[in-house]
């Protein structure tokens, strides 16, 4: 079963091949069957494989499975190794399960759209991509997985690419990757120096022994230079919000459920090396532990429904951070999973809403919802309440966990600890608020919008979610750490950091997180439900500068735009008005331009006469010369 | 003194082209450029030339002395191969010959396509089957 | 004797270095196509006088042999040149390299 | 004292006899455009045919010097030799209909082509300066004229010009290089120069230094690599479009194959003095090439900078020295069957005498020719070095290498390069998928004609860079020999 371990991606490819041929003969509802069928099948492929590992009396050696398929880049001990471990399984059951549902929910959602065959083709590449990035068993092929992954996601947010904002977006997002790429790669460039091979295998297995902390400090925050890119951590995490332009299955998918998951997943794959380095933990911890709380706050403002959810995503990837840059490596990747779900659900719920709302994403403009469509209005419920942290829904175990590890850890941690309390806090505040929004109150929609609930192909991905959602949270439980003990094997000798055992130390933790919960669900009840409309106007007036601030998110783009671009026209833009798309070439197209005027001020070199090529050239030459010369006597 | 004792030499190469560019920079950088079409003749001299100083040949004169310079330059090897033909016995012959033989295989070719023909008629005759290249084709 | 008058293998070398700058600046300086044609011609005899003069120095037969060969491609050079000169200047009616400036950027 | 081996310039002779009888075959026979086919397959048959023979007998352990010492016969030389076999088919398939297109002139085409491979691939086996400087200029004198070869082209001609004037400029700089190189050491064997150097101390080695930095330049010039890249841009872009494919491919492989042999053989005593001295030139070319490649409007132009960029990160390789050989080779030929696969492109787009190839012309690219699109948005994701195409895995090596040198910062340069490059690249992509096709007149959306010559090389440059990215194991194996 193992040992055919590549059918997993080979079938999401094969899939991607067919539609990229033959999509567009196929035609509409039959393009995508192939494309559902492959991931599904992937699933259940990898469920089977990963059914030794539920055995728990195995030794942890043998949970680990090297697949070798082929010499790759011989000299760089670069083989195509696919590895298969508890973690690895995990991941591939969450790319492949909750990629399955969305694949499906697509059927509904993109119904119509001319390019509907290329669309499967892009998902379907996007989860093979995935596949390759978290089955690798080296660094190199982690690259690869990892450069598809982003080539996938900026095909699929410009998906629509007529709209210039799409096309814009879909640009921002590959730049800011590649600045985090370029960390990366020259972490791998320090590691391949260090360890003379690419393969976890050796790099990994304790890697104290060939590098010193200093070295296990630079490489860790090189990587996690690529990690922020990639999982839109501070200050990289601008180009996420932009990136909702997409159709909103590849929000779910990409942007909340899986790839933005992958810096997780790399720094708690590098545990071996993180556990090397105190600085680049803490590091990791703090980016997150701001990322989270920043993010939260602008979430707390917008009044795009897309946009919330993702600066929601941005804060709870920091939430993943923090426990990983503790070395909470466990409660980490359970959090990552249980977001998958519960916001993957979020982002369906919210495309089912923007599909009955015929486009409409600005939520000042839904409401009264809630009986137009039951169906998602129950299961978005069910995901508010979740990512909210109430008992004994997903998001509650998960996050009293990462917090509780935090805790545990103290120390300089405790201030981390209580910024994530109070993102909880935020965090149950601006779901609440936008649960209100949309499907409580009046209906506020304009002539003309008709709301009805949406097809059952994108009902039935809802329910399971939903269900799921609901169940998810039980795997790892105080009372029954069953997820812990699955992973255990693949942290075999990396120090990784429990939650701690103090039954009463747990229930006070998980007692002041709900009760963090329930404030903020409360506060956004008064608010934006239970009182009046002028009183509401009052009171928001009153916070209004905070509240202009968080939406137009610290205006960091304008600020990014303003370090680059000259200071003049900086201010103008800032005083004139805080458009958020005015300024939208803030840091990206900022270096952009910089670059490509660097460019232009080089062209004048290039003068079209023979005589100043030879020139240059003569004047090339003296130089090397000269320098030669003088290195060599 | 050592052969490999030419450190003057290098310094002057450096300095002379050093000079040469520093020059070439300078007087680019602080010289009006007003050009105008006298300026940009060949001999300014005040009065406006009439005709291009210098007779121009027809083509034929050039093809001629290119291909003799050719042919001619190319015999140099012969005086190399016979200065040592009794060391390189009949390897060297046999060299040779296929050098001669190239040689001669380039004069046929531009025998035959009429490079040769002082008298224009023959290439015209060549030339009749495409006609429209005809004129692309005068300095082949 | 005076040593300086004794003519060395350095003298032809310094010479050739000389011809071999005065080419250069040739082809840098000047705007015609056929001059500076001329001045890359001067820097290759200058490279036939260093490889004379060395060959002497040496006693080596290597350094002839190669001025052989420099001569023949510096002939091959010319026929090409002077074409490529010769088919600019039918349409342009101009041999100044300073007119050849339409590629560019 | 007489020490032939014919078979180790077997190849060439081959070239040169397919170019004569060409020729001949023209003159007398006055035949149609596909008896020059024929002829021109069976040259590039025959010297095929003498590479594997040329690999067969390295494998039995023979091999070494011929001619008195002027050529050798060893895996780089048989490996390069391989390399431009190739670019030379696909660049004569590429060039095709441009050549059928001269008329009269067409013999001369292609006996140029086919004898500009011959030189450059003499280059890759020649361990004699005068050796190497012939092949120089048998390979270059016939792209020169290839460069101006379509008469009624006022861009091919001033391409022409300025390639003759530069490329006669650098050339005598390399001679000249060779002459202070034998006056310092009494050689042009490269051998002879090492056995030279490592036997005596030289106490004041200026001259010889002097000769190997112009040699150096030289070279940089025939590779592209900044500062003397200049011509690059103005010639790809003036020269008919079928034969620029050819004319970068192999002129950069030519002008690799002699530096690797000059500076790992002949002045590998002086590994710390050119090591360095590459290590800047390499730097300059990465930076200029990626800065000028972003803001061009031009293709070709665009592609002319992109492979200045490329000459520096082999030469960035190359500062490490004779570890990065087989590296190299693999860059070399993975790279220039990119490039005459993105040049194939170009082809099919500006026509096959075309000048000139704006980037309005490839708006919509997507829609009107798939396959030209697709393949020219590959090649230039495996040029900006994204993974599993033959890019990465070239460039990588390259870094790999020069990290182990100890040039870390070139590296560093070198990756800061490769994330801008992302910008110009992508930018084409873009272009020929996401934007409208242009509003001149014609339907955007016409089907663009596409010979069926260059379909071929389309696709084969296509399959070698996905299958070799994908799994480079083989072709990595064949050149470690090396």
């Amino acid at each position: 079963m193992v040992d055919y371990l590549w059918i997993v991606i080979a079938l999401p490819l094969g899939a991607a091949l067919f539609n990229h041929f033959l999509g567009r003969r196929v035609g509409e509802p039959r393009a995508a069957v192939p494309a559902i069928l492959s991931v599904a099948g992937a699933f259940v492929y990898a469920a089977l494989a990963a059914r030794d590992f539920f055995v728990s009396e195995r030794a942890s050696e043998e949970a680990v499975t090297v697949v070798r398929l082929f010499d790759w880049i011989p000299g760089l001990g670069a083989t195509a190794e696919l590895l298969w471990d508890p973690m690895a399984a995990v991941m591939t059951l969450v790319v492949t399960g909750v990629g399955a549902l969305i694949h499906i929910y697509a059927v509904g959602y993109m119904h119509g759209d001319p390019r509907f065959g290329r669309f499967f083709t892009y998902l379907n590449l996007f989860i093979a991509s995935m596949l390759i990035l978290v089955l690798a068993n080296n660094f190199a092929l982690l690259f690869v997985g990892w450069e598809l992954v982003g080539l996938c996601s900026y095909l699929l947010i410009s998906f629509w690419y007529t709209r210039p904002s799409a096309a814009a977006a879909g640009k921002k997002a590959f730049v800011v990757n590649r600045i985090g790429d370029f960390g990366f790669m020259v972490a791998l460039m320090v590691i391949f120096a260090a360890f003379g091979t690419l393969s976890y295998t050796e790099v990994l297995h304790e890697p104290g022994e060939v590098i010193g902390a200093g070295a296990a400090t630079a490489v860790c925050l090189l990587l996690l230079v690529g990690a922020a890119g990639k999982s839109a951590q501070l200050p990289l995490y601008v180009w996420l919000p932009d990136a909702m332009e997409g159709p909103t299955p590849v929000s779910a998918l990409i942007h909340a459920a899986t790839m933005v998951t992958a810096g997780v997943y790399m720094v708690a794959r590098t545990g071996a090396l993180f556990g090397l380095s105190d600085v680049a933990g803490g590091a990791a911890a703090t980016v997150g532990a701001l990322t989270a709380l920043l993010a939260a706050t602008i979430a707390v403002a917008q009044r795009d429904i897309k946009r919330v959810l993702a600066y929601s995503t941005i804060s709870q990837l920091g939430y993943m951070f923090m426990a990983v840059g503790v070395a909470g490596y466990t409660a980490g990747l359970f959090h990552l999973v249980t977001h998958a779900v519960f916001k993957a659900l979020l982002f369906l719920g919210a495309g089912s809403v923007i599909h009955a709302m015929a486009g409409e994403q600005n939520m000042d403009r839904m409401g009264g919802l809630r009986r137009k469509m039951p169906i998602t209005h129950l299961t978005m419920l069910v995901a508010t309440l979740s990512i909210a942290g109430i008992p004994p829904l997903a998001g509650f175990w998960s996050k009293d966990e990462i917090l509780a590890v935090l805790f545990a850890k103290g120390g300089y941690y405790t201030v981390l600890w209580g910024a994530g309390l109070l993102t909880a806090l935020l965090t149950a505040f601006y779901m609440a608020r936008q649960y209100f929004l949309v499907f409580g109150g009046e209906a506020r929609w304009g002539e003309g919008a008709e709301p009805h609930e949406s097809p059952r192909i994108m009902t039935v991905p809802l329910l399971v979610l939903g269900v799921l959602t609901v169940l998810i949270g039980f795997v790892n439980t105080p009372f029954r750490l069953s997820f812990e003990h699955f992973l255990a094997p693949a942290f075999e000798g990396v120090g990784l950091l429990h939650a701690p055992e103090d039954g009463f130390l747990l229930t006070a933790l998980a007692l002041v997180s709900t009760a963090a919960g329930v404030v903020g669900i409360a506060i956004a009840y008064l608010v934006y439900h239970h009182a009046s409309e002028d009183t509401r106007e009052r009171l928001l007036g009153r916070v209004r500068r905070p509240l202009m601030t968080w939406e137009h998110g610290y205006w960091v783009d304008e600020v990014y735009g303003r370090l680059i671009v000259k200071p003049g026209l900086a201010l103008a833009n800032w005083s004139a008005g805080f458009v958020d798309q005015r300024v939208i070439d803030g840091l990206v197209n900022g270096i952009g331009g910089a670059v490509r005027r660097a460019g232009g001020r080089l062209r004048p070199l290039q003068s079209g006469f023979v005589r100043s090529y030879g020139a240059l050239l003569a004047l090339g030459a003296v130089a090397l010369v000269a320098w030669i010369a003088a290195r060599g006597l | 003194m050592e052969l490999s004792d030419y450190l003057p030499i290098a310094v002057m190469f450096i300095l002379a082209s050093a000079f040469a560019g520093v020059s070439l920079v300078v007087s680019y950088l602080i010289s009006y450029k007003r050009p105008t079409p006298e300026k940009l003749e060949p001999y300014e001299c005040g009065i406006v030339t009439e005709a291009e100083p210098i007779q121009r040949f027809p083509v034929k004169f050039y093809l001629v002395a290119i291909l003799f310079v050719i042919f001619d330059v190319e015999i140099v090897f012969l005086f190399a191969w016979a200065s040592v033909f009794g060391e390189l016995g009949w390897g060297g012959v046999a060299a040779v010959t296929v050098f001669t033989l190239m040689i001669v295989e380039t004069l046929g070719y531009v025998w035959k396509r009429g490079a040769l023909d002082w008298n224009v008629s023959r290439r015209a005759r060549y030339r009749a089957a495409p006609p429209a290249e005809a004129a692309q084709e005068m300095a082949a | 004797m005076i040593a300086a008058a004794i003519v060395t293998a350095d003298w032809y070398m310094t010479l050739a270095a000389v011809l071999f700058l005065i080419g250069m600046a040739g082809l840098l300086l000047r705007n015609n196509a056929l001059v500076m044609f001329m001045s890359v011609e001067l820097m290759l005899n200058a490279v036939n006088l260093t490889f004379v003069a060395a060959a002497r120095a040496h006693g080596d037969i290597g350094g002839q042999m190669a001025v052989l060969f420099v001569l023949v491609v510096a002939a091959a050079e010319v026929a090409v040149g002077l074409a490529i000169i010769v088919s600019i200047f039918r349409i342009r009616r101009t041999a100044s390299v300073d007119d050849l400036s339409e590629l560019s950027g | 004292m007489i020490d032939v081996s014919y078979l180790s310039a077997a190849p060439e002779m081959m070239l040169v006899l397919g170019a004569v009888a060409v020729l001949m075959v023209d003159v007398f026979a006055k035949p149609p455009p596909r008896v020059h086919g024929w002829i021109t397959a069976a040259a590039y048959l025959a010297a095929g045919a003498s590479i594997v023979l040329q690999w067969q007998r390295l494998g039995a352990g023979g091999g070494g010097l011929s001619f008195g010492g002027a050529l050798v016969l060893d895996p780089w030389a048989a490996a390069v030799r391989a390399v431009l076999l190739v670019v030379a088919v696909l660049g004569t398939l590429c060039a095709w209909e441009m050549l059928a297109g001269l008329g009269r002139r067409m013999a001369e085409g292609v006996s140029l082509v086919l004898v500009a491979t011959a030189g450059f691939m003499l280059m890759g086996a020649s361990v004699d300066l005068v050796m190497v400087f012939i092949a120089l200029e048998i390979g270059s004198i016939a792209l020169y004229v290839l460069a101006g070869i379509v008469r009624s082209s006022p861009a091919g001609d001033e391409a022409a010009m300025k390639y003759f004037l530069l490329g006669a400029f650098a050339s005598a700089i390399f001679i000249y290089g060779g002459a202070l190189a034998y006056a310092g050491t009494g050689a042009t064997n490269l051998f002879d120069i090492e056995r030279f150097l490592n036997d005596y101390l030289v106490a004041r080695p200026a001259v010889i230094l002097i000769g190997m930095a112009l040699l150096v330049v030289g070279m940089g010039f025939k590779v592209t690599a900044a500062p003397f890249h200049s011509w690059a841009p103005d010639v790809y872009q003036g020269a008919p479009a079928g034969v620029v494919g050819f004319m970068a491919a192999a002129a950069k492989v030519g002008g690799f194959a002699a530096l690797v042999h000059i500076l790992f053989i002949g002045f590998a005593r002086y590994q710390g003095a050119w090591s360095d001295g590459l290590a800047v030139i390499a730097a300059l070319s990465v930076v200029l090439g990626t800065l000028l490649a972003i803001g061009q409007s031009d293709v070709r132009r665009m592609l002319a900078y992109s492979g200045v960029a490329h000459a520096g990160f082999l030469l960035t390789g190359m500062t490490a020295g004779a570890p990065a050989a087989d590296g190299l080779l693999f860059y070399l030929a993975t790279y220039s069957v990119m490039l005459v696969g993105a040049f194939a492109a170009v082809t099919a787009v500006s026509g096959p005498a075309g000048a000139g190839s704006s980037f309005d012309e490839y708006r919509g690219l997507g829609r009107r020719s798939p396959v030209a699109a697709a393949v020219l948005a590959l090649t230039m994701i495996a040029m900006s070095g994204m993974p599993l195409t033959t890019g990465f895995i070239g460039k990588f090596q390259m870094f790999a290498s020069a990290w182990d040198g100890g040039y870390e910062w070139l590296v560093i340069v070198g990756l800061a390069a490769s994330v801008a490059a992302f910008f110009f690249y992508l930018r084409l992509v873009v272009l020929m998928y996401f934007r409208p096709g242009e509003e001149n007149g014609r339907d955007p959306d016409a089907p663009l004609p596409l010979p069926v010559t260059i379909r071929w090389v389309l696709l084969f440059s296509a399959a070698v860079t996905l299958v070799f990215g994908i799994y480079p194991g083989p072709l990595l194996g064949l050149l470690t020999r090396v």
